[in-house]
C-alpha cells in the first residue's frame, strides 16, 4: 500500500470532478464525490493498520522529486507515523461523513460538482498537509487548503458579501504563511535541509535552549499556525468564513483545516521546546484567544458564528495545550473536537436548512418538537462540547487541558484561570445556543426536514462524540493513556510537575461545575427567565459591551484602520502612480523649452541678427572668461 | 604716444564694423541694411589692408580685390531679390518678410 | 549554424507573412503560427538531444562582421538561452493564435511585425558580441512600437511613444557603457573586441567598472522595469493588443533579466556585487510597490502590468543575491512570469472581445457565464500570487530563499509582498467574476482555439510547478558559470 | 606713419559712418556712405596700399554706391520712406542693439590690444607686387573669383526678370 | 599650371567648364531636357575625373588648395550628392517654374563653390569657395519666383550670410594680421612658433566660427535654418542640409588639423558649448512641429551637434567617425528630402504632417522609405544612422567625452520623440472619409532615387566594414 494513494484518489477525484463539470451527472459526481473519499478513508486504514503492525518509526515514501537547485532538494515524500496516523484517520473518516452529509445538503445546488471539486481538492490538499516529510510539500498542503477555503467561502460568488469573506480569509491566512515561509528560509540557512525528521534530528545539535534564532524560528512557525487556526491575533478570518455552505463549515472551519495550526506545532514541537519563550508565548496566545472568543460566542446572533467563535475558543484550548507541553492532550482535544463540532455544523446545518436558510439565533425556538432526531444530535454535540463530565469525550479531552495547563512543566495558575473560565463560558454560549434553537416559541416555519444522507452521518458523529473521550482517561479515572502512548513515538510525554491527585480532583471537580453553572446560567438567561435577564442585558453599559464582544472585540476594527485603510487609502491615492508624474513632468518641461525656443524663430530677420551678434558677444564673452578670470 | 599702427588700423576696422553692425541690427528697410553690410565688408577689407602692411605681403591686398568682388556680387544679387520682395510686399520692411515662423 | 537558422527563419517568415498578408490574411497566419512552431521544435529538440559534454555551451557560431570593430557575428546557446528560446517560441505561436480573430486589419503587416520582434528577441538571447547585442536589443523596439501604435487601444501612440522613448533611452546608456569597456578592455590588452567571452575579465579599476556596470544596469532595469523607471509598463501593456501585451509581458521584460543574467553579473562581478543591496532594495520596492499600484487599478490589463513590476522585482531581488538558489529562482521566475501574466493578458483580451470594455467596475459575475474561462483565470491569478503547485511558487519560493541568505531584512519585505500579491490578484477574481452579474450579457465561453491556448498554458504552468527539475537542471550549467 | 593724417582720415570715416546710420533719407545716408568710403580709401593709402585706395574710389564709391543709388531712385523711395524710417528708430529700438554691439566692440577692442607684438613700421606693397601675387600663385583664386561673379550674374538675372503678373499688380498700384 | 595639377584638379575643371557651357547654351536654345542632361553628365564626368586624381594624391597646389584622400573622399561625396539631388530635381521643377534652366548653372556652381571648400588651405579658397556657394544659393533659394515664401528665404538667407561673411572675414583678417600667413599650415606652423595662441588670434578664431557656424547652422547661429528649409525648393533645401554643411564640416576639420587645434583647449571649449547648445536647441525645437521641412531643420542643427561631439574627442576615432556620420547623414537626409519630393504635387509642397497621416495604407514604399529615413536619423539598428551615431558614441567614449555623451544621449532621447512622431502619423489608421489635400507626383526617376538611397542606407548599416575602411585609409593619412 502507498501513503501516496491517500492524498492522490481525493486529488485525481477533484481533477476529473473539475473536468467533468458539465457531463458528469449528479449521481456520478455523488459517487466520485464521497466514494473517493471513502476509499481514501479505506486506505487510510489499511495503511493505518499495516503501521501499527509493522512497529516502524513511520512509513515514508518517496514519491518523486520536486525541487533541486543548488543544494536545496525537495520531494515528494510523504510520511505516516503516530501523528499522521491520527490527522489522516480524523480527516478521512470526518471528511467523509461531512461528504455524505454535503450529498444531500447541496442536492439543490446548481454548481453541484463544483462544489465536490473543491471539497475534495481540499481533502487532498489536507491530506498531504498533515502526511508532509519535509515542510515544502507541507507549505504546499497549507496554501491548498488555503485556496480551497477561499474558494468554498466563496463558493455562493454572487453575493459580494461571501467573496470579500472569502478574500479576508485567504489575506489574513497568508499573512500568518509569511511568517512561516521565513521560518522556513531560516530553518534551511541554519539545517540545509527541509525534511521535518532532519531538522528535528539536527536542531538540538544546532541550538541550545533559548537560543535567539531557534526562538524566531519557532515564533514565526507560531504565526503561520495563528493564521491558519484563527488564533489571535489573526483570528478575525474565521467568524466571516461562515458565509461559506455549512458542510464546508464543517470540514474546513471546525474539524480538519484550522486544526493545522496545532498540527504544525506539534509537529515541530522539537524547535518550540528548544524555545520556550516561544512555547509560553503559543499557551499566552491560546489562553487569552479561548476566552476572548468565548465572549464572543456568548453573544452573537447568528448560528454559525457562536459556534465559529467557538471554534476559535476551542483551539485555543489546543494552543494552550502545545504551550504548557501537553503535546498529545492538544491532539487529543483536536480529534474530540472535529468529531463534536463537524457533528454541531452540521446540525446546525440542518436546523437552518430546514428554516429555509434562516440563520439568525433569535428566529428559531422552539424545534425540540419539529426536528426530534437534530435535537438528540444536537445535544450531545453540545454537551461534549461543554464538557458534560463523564458522558462526553469533550469532557475527557478539555479536562486533561485544564488539568495540565495547571500542572504540566509549562503551565502556570493564570493559563488554569483563563481554562476554567473558558469552561465557563463554554458551558454558557452552547446551551444558549441549545435553548434558544430548541426551546421556547416557534418562531420560524419549518419546511424541510433533512434527509437520511444527513442523518446517518450525524448519528455517527454523535456516537463519536460520545465514546472518542474513553480512548484518554485521566489518573483519577481509570487512567487509560492508550490515545497518548499511540502518539509517544512521535510526541513526548508531557512532564507534569504537581502529580498530586488531589489536585487534580479539584480541577476537575472546579471545571466540571463551572461547566454545569454555566448551563445554568444559559438556562436561566434563555429558558427560565428571558424577560429578567434581557432587562438586565439591556442596560446600556453592557450593551456596549455586547456589542463590542459581537464584534469580535473589536479587532476588525483595529485591522482596518492600522494596516487595511491606510494601505487602500495610499494605493487609491496612488492610483495614477507618483513617479510617473516625475517623468510626466520631464516631458512637460520640454514642451516648455519647445515653446520658449519657438517664440526665437519669430520669423523677424532682425532677431536672427540679434541672434547672431549675441553668439558674437557670447563667444568672445567666454574667450575673455576662460582667459582672464 | 606711440601708437602701434597695425593696432590702429585694426582698431578703426573694428569701429567700422561694429558701426555698420549696429546699423543692420537697428534698421528695417532692407536697404539700409545691405547698405550696413557693405559697411562692414569694407571694414573687414580694411583690416586685411592694414595686416598686409604690417607684414609686408600682397596677400591681404589681394584678399582685399576678392571683397571686393564678393561685395559687389552680393550687392546685385540682393537688389535683385529685394526687387522682388517690394513687388509682392510692397514695402522694404524687413519685419513684413516674416511669414515663416515657429 | 542551427542558432542562426533560428533566426533566420523568423526573418524570412515575417518578410513572407507580410507579403502574402497581402493577399491572404489565414496565409499569414499559418506562416507566422507554422515557423514559430519550428523553431519551438528545433529549439525542444536541440533540448532533449543537444550534444552532450560539450561543457556550457551547446552550440557556437561565429563569423566576422566588421572586423574594424572586432565585431563579430558570433552567437551561442546555453541552458539559459534555449530556455529563453523555448519561452520565447512558445509565447510567439501563442501570441499568433491569440491574434486569430482579434486582429483583422493588416494582418500580414501585424505578423511582420509580431515575427520580427520575436526575430530581435531569439537574436538577444542568442548574441555572445556586445555590439550585436546591442543591435538586435534596439531592432526589437520598432517592431513593438507598431504592434502597440497600430494595433492598440484608445491611448495607443502616447503608450507607444513612451515605451520607446523609455527603452531607448536606457539602450543608449547601455551603448555608452558597452563602448566604455571596449575600450577599457582595449587599453588594456590592446585587442579591440566585442566578443562577450574576450570581455569576460577585463581588468579594470573599480570607479570605472561601477560606472559601466550601472550603464548595462540602467538599460536592464528600464527593460525589466524596476521602481522607478517602471511607469512605461503599464501604459504599453495597457495599449497593447492581446499578443503585444504577451510579448511584451513574457518576452521583452525578460531581455532585460536576461541581460543582468549574461551580462551585469558576469562582466562587473566586484561592482555587482558593490551595487548588490541597492538593486536588492529596489526589487523589493518594486515588490511592494507595484503590487500597490496594481491593487488600486480599475483597467484590467493595467492591473496585470502592475503585477509584472511587483513580479519582476523578484528577479531583481534574487539576480543580485549571489547564490545559486536564487539563480535558480530567477531564471524560473522569468519562464514562469512569461506563462502566468502572458495567460492572464490573453484572459483579459479574451474578455474585451466578448464585453469591450477593461475596467473591472464593470464586470462582475462573469463565472456565470464564463465558468472555463473563471477557472483558467483561477488558476493563473493563484500562480500569480504564488500558490504551490503552479511554477511561480517554486521560482519565488527559490528566490526568496535564496535572497535571505543574502539580507534578511529586504527577504522579509519581499516576503510580505506575497501578502499583497494575495490582496490584488483576488481582487481581480473578486471583481471580473465573482459579485453579482447586473448586466445580461449573451457569450460565448472559451472556443476551441481560445481553450487550446489555455490547456497549453495550464499544462507547462503546472508541469513547472510539480516538475521543475528540467528547467532547473538546464540552468544549472549556466548558473555554475555566473556564481563561481 | 600714425600721424595726423590717419587721425582726420579716421575720424572723418566714422563719423561719416556714424551720419549713415542715423540717417532717415536713405539717400543722405548712402552719400554719406561714399564720403566714409573716400575717407577710408585715404587711409588705405596711408597704409601703404595705393593701389586698394583707388580701386575703393572706383569700385566701392563708384560703382556699388552707383548701384545702389540708381536701384533707390529707381523704387522712388522719397519722403515716405524717411518718414518710416524716422518711425522706426526710436530709441527704444535701437538701444538694446546698440548697447550690445558696443559691448561686442569692447571685447573686440579689449582683445585686439592684447597684442603684444614689436612696433613695426607701415610696409608698403605697391600695385605691382600686388599684380604678381595676383597673378602669380593666386591666378586660380582669380577664377574662382570669375566665379563667383558669374554665379552673381546668373542670380541676380533669374532673380531680377520680372514676372509678368507681378509687374503688372506693381504698376497698378503705383500708378506710375 | 601642371599636367598633374590639371589632373588632380580634374573635378573642378569639368564642372566649372560645364558651368560656363550650360550658360552658353542657355544663352542659345532654352530647353530643360537638354541642360538637364547635360548637367547629369558633368556631374558623371566630374565623378570621374576623380578617378584619375587617385594616383596623384597627396598633391598640393600652393598656397590654395591641397588634394588628398580626404579631400578627394569628400569630393566624391559632394559630386554624388549633387548628383542624387539632380535626379530628384527635374520634376519639381518641370512643374513649378517656366525658366528653369538658370537652376542648372546655378547648382553647378553651388557645387564648385562646395569642392573648392573642401580641397582649400588657405584662407583666399576658403572665402571664395564660401562665397561662390552663398552667392549661388541666393540664387537658388529664392529661385521659385512663383513662391511667396522663396524671397523672403532668400533675403534671409543673403543678409544673414553676407553678415556671417564679414564676421569670417574680419577673423580672418585677426588671424592674418597677428599670424602673418592665410595658408592653414602656415598658420599652424606660426603658432607651433609662438609656442601660445595669442588672444588676438582667438578672437580671430572666434569670429570665424561665426562664419562656419551660420553655414552649419549651429546655435547661436542656426535661427536662419528652418526658414530657409521651408522657403527654398525642396532639392536646394537638400542641398543646404547637405552639400554646403558637409563641405564646411570638411573644411573646419581640415582648418582645425592644420593649425592643431587639440593643443589649443579654448578652441575645444567654445566648440563644446555650441555643440551642447545646438543638440538642446534642434531637439526642442522639433519637438511639436507640424512643418515636415522645419522639423528636418531642426533635426539638422541637432544633428551638427552630435557630430561636432566626434568633432570634440580629439582622437583619430572622432575624426572617422565624423566622416562616416557625414555619409550617413547625407544619404538620410538627402532621403527624407527625396521623400518630400516625390510626395509634393505640382501645386504643393507636402510640408505639413497632416499630408502624411496614414501614408503607409495609401503609398506603403514610399513610407516605407520614409520611415527607414527618420529611423536613421533616429539612429534605430539596420540603418547607417545607427552606424553613424555608434560610431561617435565610440570616439566620444574613445577620447572620454562623458558630459557630451551623456548630453548626446538625452538629446537622441528627446530627437526620437519626433522622428517617431512622424513614423507614428504615418502609420496611423486614417479615419473614415478623410482626405488629404496633396495629391503626391511620384515620379519614377524619383522614386528609383530613393531605392537607391535606401539600399545604401540599410547596406551601411548592415555592413559598414568596406566604408570604415575607406574611411580609416582616409583619415590615416590627414592626422
Amino acid at each position: 500500500m502507498f501513503p501516496a494513494l491517500i492524498p492522490l484518489i481525493p486529488f485525481v477525484s477533484a481533477l476529473l470532478l473539475m473536468l467533468g463539470w458539465k457531463r458528469l451527472s449528479r449521481i456520478a459526481v455523488t459517487v466520485i464525490g464521497c466514494g473517493s473519499i471513502g476509499l481514501s478513508a479505506f486506505v487510510a486504514v489499511l495503511i493505518a493498520i499495516q503501521f501499527a503492525a509493522g512497529g516502524e518509526q513511520a512509513i515514508v515514501q518517496h514519491a518523486g522529486n520536486w525541487v533541486e537547485a543548488g543544494g536545496f532538494k525537495t520531494g515528494f515524500d510523504l510520511r505516516m507515523d503516530a501523528l499522521s496516523v491520527v490527522f489522516v484517520g480524523v480527516i478521512t473518516i470526518v471528511g467523509f461523513l461531512i461528504h455524505v452529509y454535503a450529498s444531500g445538503y447541496m442536492h439543490e445546488e446548481p454548481d453541484y460538482a463544483r462544489f465536490f471539486a473543491c471539497m475534495n481538492l481540499f481533502v487532498g490538499a489536507m491530506l498531504t498537509l498533515v502526511m508532509a516529510d519535509n515542510l515544502l510539500l507541507l507549505y504546499f498542503g497549507w496554501e491548498g487548503v488555503g485556496l480551497c477555503s477561499y474558494l468554498l467561502i466563496g463558493f455562493w460568488y454572487k453575493d459580494p458579501a461571501n467573496n470579500y469573506a472569502a478574500r479576508k480569509a485567504f489575506i489574513v491566512t497568508r499573512v500568518g504563511d509569511t511568517a512561516m515561509a521565513i521560518a522556513l528560509f531560516m530553518l534551511f540557512q541554519f539545517t540545509g535541509t527541509l525534511r521535518i525528521p532532519e531538522i528535528l534530528q539536527s536542531s538540538t545539535h544546532i541550538w541550545s535552549k533559548g537560543d535567539p534564532v531557534i526562538t524566531w524560528i519557532a515564533l514565526l512557525l507560531l504565526g503561520g499556525a495563528v493564521g491558519k487556526s484563527a488564533q489571535l491575533p489573526l483570528q478575525t478570518w474565521l467568524p466571516d468564513a461562515m458565509a461559506g455552505p455549512t458542510p464546508v463549515s464543517a470540514l474546513i472551519h471546525a474539524a480538519t483545516m484550522v486544526t493545522a495550526g496545532v498540527y504544525l506545532i506539534a509537529r515541530t514541537h522539537t524547535l518550540f521546546e528548544l524555545a520556550p519563550d516561544a512555547q509560553i508565548t503559543t499557551a499566552v496566545i491560546g489562553a487569552i484567544t479561548l476566552v476572548l472568543a468565548g465572549f464572543s460566542a456568548l453573544v452573537q446572533t447568528d448560528i454559525k458564528r457562536v459556534l465559529a467563535y467557538s471554534t476559535v475558543s476551542q483551539i485555543g484550548y489546543m494552543f494552550l495545550a502545545l504551550g504548557c507541553g501537553a503535546w498529545s492532550a492538544a491532539v487529543f482535544h483536536f480529534v474530540t473536537h472535529a468529531f463534536f463540532k463537524a457533528l454541531l455544523f452540521m446540525a446546525a446545518g440542518a436546523v437552518i436548512v430546514a428554516l429555509h436558510h434562516e440563520q439568525d439565533l433569535f428566529k428559531m425556538g422552539g424545534l425540540k418538537k419539529q426536528l426530534k432526531g437534530i435535537y438528540w444530535v444536537f445535544l450531545v454535540g453540545c454537551a461534549s462540547l461543554a464538557a458534560i463530565p463523564f458522558v462526553t469525550a469533550g469532557f475527557y479531552s478539555k479536562d486533561q487541558i485544564i488539568w495540565l495547563s495547571l500542572s504540566a512543566a509549562g503551565g502556570h495558575t493564570a493559563f488554569w484561570l483563563a481554562a476554567l473560565l473558558g469552561a465557563l463560558l463554554t458551558g454558557m454560549y452552547t446551551f444558549r445556543l441549545f435553548f434558544l434553537v430548541f426551546y421556547g416559541d416557534l418562531k420560524t416555519h419549518v419546511h424541510h426536514r433533512p434527509g437520511n444522507s444527513m442523518m446517518i452521518p450525524l448519528y455517527i458523529l454523535a456516537l463519536l462524540s460520545t465514546i472518542a473521550g474513553f480512548i484518554e482517561l485521566p489518573h483519577t479515572l481509570g487512567h487509560v493513556t492508550l490515545f497518548s502512548n499511540w502518539l509517544l513515538p512521535v510526541l513526548p510525554a508531557v512532564s507534569v510537575l504537581h502529580d498530586s491527585v488531589a489536585m487534580e480532583w479539584t480541577s476537575q471537580a472546579l471545571s466540571a461545575v463551572l461547566a454545569l453553572s454555566g448551563i445554568g446560567v444559559a438556562y436561566a438567561w434563555v429558558v427560565w427567565r428571558p424577560k429578567g435577564m434581557s432587562d438586565f442585558l439591556e442596560m446600556p453599559a453592557l450593551l456596549w459591551l455586547r456589542g463590542f464582544w459581537s464584534r469580535g472585540w473589536d479587532f476588525d476594527k483595529l485591522y482596518n484602520i492600522l494596516l487595511v485603510y491606510p494601505f487602500v487609502y495610499l494605493s487609491r491615492m496612488n492610483k495614477k502612480d507618483l513617479i510617473d508624474k516625475l517623468y510626466t513632468s520631464l516631458a512637460a518641461l520640454m514642451q516648455w523649452c519647445h515653446n520658449v525656443l519657438a517664440r526665437t524663430q519669430s520669423g523677424l530677420l532682425r532677431w536672427y541678427i540679434l541672434g547672431v551678434v549675441l553668439g558674437a558677444v557670447a563667444i568672445l564673452s567666454v574667450l575673455i572668461w576662460r582667459i582672464y578670470i | 604716444m606711440n601708437v602701434h599702427p597695425t593696432t590702429a588700423g585694426m582698431l578703426l576696422a573694428g569701429v567700422l564694423f561694429v558701426l555698420g553692425l549696429i546699423s543692420i541690427l537697428v534698421r528695417r528697410d532692407i536697404i539700409f541694411m545691405l547698405l550696413s553690410v557693405e559697411v562692414m565688408l569694407n571694414a573687414a577689407g580694411l583690416a586685411f589692408v592694414v595686416a598686409s602692411s604690417h607684414w609686408g605681403t600682397a596677400d591681404g591686398q589681394v584678399m582685399f580685390i576678392f571683397i571686393l568682388a564678393m561685395a559687389a556680387a552680393e550687392v546685385s544679387v540682393g537688389l535683385a531679390l529685394i526687387l522682388q520682395l517690394y513687388h509682392q510686399l510692397k514695402t522694404l520692411d524687413s519685419d513684413e518678410a516674416a511669414k515663416m515662423n515657429g | 549554424m542551427i542558432l542562426l537558422v533560428l533566426i533566420l527563419i523568423l526573418f524570412f517568415a515575417a518578410l513572407l507573412s507580410w507579403i502574402v498578408g497581402v493577399k491572404s490574411h489565414a496565409g499569414s497566419r499559418w506562416i507566422a503560427l507554422c515557423s514559430l512552431l519550428l523553431n519551438l521544435g528545433i529549439v525542444t529538440g536541440v533540448w532533449v538531444n543537444h550534444p552532450a559534454g560539450t561543457g556550457r555551451w551547446w552550440y557556437q557560431y561565429r563569423v566576422d562582421w566588421v572586423p574594424h570593430f572586432g565585431i563579430s557575428l558570433h552567437l551561442a546557446m546555453d541552458g539559459l538561452s534555449m530556455l529563453m528560446l523555448a519561452l520565447t517560441f512558445f509565447l510567439g505561436a501563442l501570441s499568433v493564435l491569440i491574434s486569430w480573430k482579434e486582429i483583422n486589419s493588416r494582418v500580414g503587416f501585424f505578423h511582420f511585425n509580431l515575427l520580427f520582434v520575436l526575430c530581435g528577441i531569439t537574436g538577444v538571447f542568442l548574441t555572445m558580441d556586445l555590439f550585436l547585442f546591442y543591435f538586435f536589443w534596439e531592432m526589437m523596439l520598432i517592431p513593438m512600437y507598431f504592434l502597440i501604435g497600430i494595433w492598440g487601444h484608445e491611448h495607443r501612440e502616447y503608450a507607444a511613444n513612451k515605451f520607446f522613448l523609455f527603452t531607448q533611452a536606457g539602450g543608449l546608456l547601455m551603448l555608452l557603457a558597452i563602448l566604455g569597456l571596449y575600450f577599457v578592455h582595449a587599453a588594456n590588452t590592446n585587442v579591440y573586441t566585442f566578443d562577450y567571452f574576450d570581455l569576460l575579465n577585463t581588468p579594470m579599476d573599480p570607479a570605472m567598472a561601477r560606472w559601466l556596470m550601472l550603464g548595462f544596469l540602467v538599460a536592464f532595469l528600464v527593460k525589466l522595469p524596476a521602481v522607478p523607471f517602471h511607469t512605461w509598463l503599464p501604459d504599453a501593456h495597457t495599449e497593447a493588443p492581446t499578443a503585444g501585451s504577451v510579448v511584451l509581458a513574457g518576452l521583452l521584460l525578460k531581455t532585460g533579466a536576461y541581460g543582468i543574467l549574461r551580462f551585469v553579473l558576469p562582466l562587473f562581478p566586484a561592482a555587482a556585487a558593490d551595487i548588490a543591496p541597492v538593486a536588492m532594495l529596489l526589487g523589493v520596492i518594486g515588490i511592494l510597490y507595484g503590487g500597490m499600484l496594481a491593487y488600486a487599478q480599475t483597467d484590467f490589463k493595467r492591473l496585470i502590468a502592475y503585477t509584472s513590476v511587483s513580479h519582476m522585482g523578484f528577479v531583481l531581488l534574487g539576480a543580485f543575491a549571489f547564490n545559486e538558489i536564487a539563480y535558480q529562482g530567477v531564471v524560473m521566475q522569468m519562464i514562469t512570469h512569461g506563462i502566468s501574466t502572458g495567460a492572464l493578458f490573453i484572459i483579459a483580451g479574451a474578455l474585451y472581445e466578448r464585453i469591450h470594455t477593461r475596467n473591472i467596475r464593470q464586470m462582475g459575475g462573469l463565472w456565470l457565464r464564463l465558468p472555463m474561462m473563471g477557472s483558467a483565470a483561477m488558476i493563473f491569478v493563484m500562480a500569480s500570487l504564488g500558490l504551490p503547485g503552479l511554477g511561480n511558487f517554486v521560482a519565488e519560493f527559490l528566490v526568496l530563499l535564496g535572497s535571505w541568505q543574502a539580507n534578511h531584512l529586504l527577504t522579509v519585505l519581499a516576503t510580505i509582498g506575497l501578502v499583497v500579491a494575495t490582496a490584488y490578484s483576488l481582487r481581480i477574481m473578486q471583481k471580473v467574476f465573482f459579485g453579482p452579474c447586473d448586466r445580461q450579457y449573451n457569450m460565448p465561453d472559451l472556443s476551441g482555439r481560445e481553450l487550446v491556448i489555455i490547456i497549453a498554458l495550464v499544462i507547462v504552468i503546472c508541469w513547472l510547478g510539480f516538475h521543475p527539475q528540467p528547467v532547473l537542471n538546464t540552468s544549472q550549467q549556466n548558473i555554475d558559470y555566473v556564481v563561481r | 606713419m600714425i600721424g595726423p593724417a590717419f587721425y582726420i582720415a579716421a575720424a572723418i570715416a566714422v563719423l561719416a559712418t556714424i551720419m549713415v546710420i542715423t540717417r532717415y533719407n536713405i539717400m543722405h545716408a548712402l552719400l554719406y556712405l561714399v564720403v566714409s568710403l573716400l575717407a577710408v580709401a585715404v587711409v588705405l593709402y596711408l597704409y601703404g596700399a595705393p593701389f586698394m585706395a583707388a580701386l575703393e574710389v572706383i569700385v566701392y564709391a563708384g560703382a556699388i554706391m552707383v548701384l545702389l543709388i540708381f536701384f533707390v531712385m529707381m523704387l522712388n523711395l522719397g519722403k515716405e520712406s524717411a518718414e518710416q524710417e524716422k518711425l522706426w528708430l526710436k530709441p527704444r529700438i535701437w538701444i538694446f542693439p546698440s548697447l550690445l554691439c558696443i559691448i561686442l566692440l569692447g571685447e573686440l577692442v579689449f582683445l585686439v590690444l592684447q597684442n603684444h607684438q614689436p612696433a613695426a613700421e607701415v610696409k608698403i606693397v605697391d600695385p605691382r607686387a600686388v599684380g604678381m601675387a595676383l597673378f602669380g600663385p593666386y591666378i586660380l583664386a582669380v577664377e574662382l573669383a570669375g566665379m563667383l561673379l558669374m554665379a552673381g550674374i546668373v542670380g541676380a538675372y533669374h532673380l531680377g526678370r520680372q514676372k509678368e503678373k507681378t509687374l503688372h499688380r506693381f504698376l497698378e498700384n503705383n500708378e506710375l | 599650371m601642371s599636367f598633374v595639377d590639371f589632373l588632380s584638379l580634374g573635378p573642378l575643371i569639368t564642372l566649372s567648364a560645364a558651368g560656363v557651357a550650360t550658360m552658353l547654351m542657355v544663352a542659345a536654345w532654352r530647353n530643360h531636357r537638354i541642360i538637364y542632361s547635360c548637367t547629369l553628365i558633368a556631374f558623371i564626368m566630374a565623378m570621374m575625373a576623380v578617378i584619375p586624381a587617385i594616383k596623384y594624391i597627396p598633391h598640393t597646389y600652393p598656397p590654395l588648395l591641397v588634394i588628398d584622400e580626404f579631400s578627394l573622399f569628400n569630393t566624391g561625396l559632394i559630386l554624388v550628392a549633387g548628383f542624387i539631388i539632380l535626379l530628384l530635381s527635374f520634376n519639381y521643377f518641370e512643374e513649378r517654374e517656366e525658366r528653369k534652366e538658370e537652376y542648372y548653372i546655378l547648382l553647378i556652381l553651388a557645387t564648385i563653390g562646395a569642392l573648392v571648400l573642401v580641397v582649400s588651405r588657405h584662407f583666399m579658397a576658403l572665402f571664395l569657395g564660401l562665397e561662390i556657394l552663398s552667392i549661388s544659393l541666393y540664387g537658388l533659394i529664392a529661385y521659385l519666383r512663383a513662391r511667396e515664401r522663396s524671397d523672403e528665404a532668400g533675403i534671409k538667407y543673403l543678409m544673414l550670410a553676407a553678415l556671417s561673411s564679414a564676421f569670417l572675414l574680419f577673423g580672418m583678417a585677426l588671424v592674418y594680421a597677428f599670424t602673418g600667413h592665410m595658408d592653414f599650415p602656415g598658420i599652424g606652423a606660426a603658432l607651433r612658433q609662438a609656442g601660445y595662441l595669442p588672444v588676438s588670434v582667438m578672437a580671430g578664431f572666434g569670429l570665424m566660427l561665426i562664419g562656419v557656424g551660420f553655414k552649419l547652422g549651429i546655435v547661436p547661429f542656426h535661427m536662419w535654418a528652418p526658414d530657409i528649409y521651408e522657403g527654398a525648393p525642396l532639392p536646394v533645401a537638400a542641398f543646404i542640409a547637405t552639400i554646403s554643411k558637409g563641405a564646411i564640416l570638411v573644411l573646419l576639420i581640415r582648418f582645425y588639423q592644420d593649425i592643431h587645434g587639440n593643443d589649443y583647449p579654448m578652441l575645444w571649449w567654445m566648440v563644446a558649448i555650441i555643440a551642447v547648445a545646438s543638440m538642446f536647441a534642434g531637439n526642442w525645437l522639433a519637438l511639436t512641429q507640424q512643418n515636415i521641412k522645419r522639423i528636418l531643420a531642426y533635426s539638422s542643427i541637432a544633428h551638427m551637434g552630435y557630430i561636432l561631439v566626434a568633432f570634440l574627442s580629439g582622437v583619430q576615432t572622432g575624426l572617422e567617425a565624423l566622416a562616416f556620420y557625414l555619409v550617413a547623414y547625407f544619404i538620410t537626409s538627402i532621403g527624407a528630402f527625396g521623400v518630400v519630393i516625390v510626395m509634393s504635387s505640382s501645386l504643393q509642397d507636402a510640408e505639413t504632417i497632416a499630408d502624411y497621416k496614414g501614408l503607409f495604407w495609401r503609398y506603403p514604399w514610399v513610407a516605407t522609405v520614409f520611415t527607414a529615413m527618420l529611423l536613421s536619423l533616429a539612429g534605430i539598428p539596420l540603418t547607417a544612422g545607427f552606424i553613424g551615431k555608434f560610431y561617435v558614441v565610440m570616439a566620444g567614449v574613445n577620447g572620454h567625452q562623458w558630459f557630451l555623451l551623456f548630453m548626446l544621449v538625452i538629446n537622441s532621447v528627446i530627437g526620437l520623440y519626433y522622428y517617431i512622431r512622424l513614423v507614428a502619423v504615418m502609420f496611423a489608421v486614417p479615419a473614415n472619409g478623410e482626405q488629404t489635400t496633396v495629391v503626391p507626383a511620384l515620379p519614377i526617376a524619383g522614386n528609383i532615387t530613393l531605392v537607391i538611397l535606401t539600399i545604401l542606407l540599410i547596406g551601411l548599416g548592415v555592413y559598414p566594414t568596406a566604408m570604415m575602411q575607406l574611411i580609416q585609409q582616409m583619415m590615416r593619412i590627414l592626422v
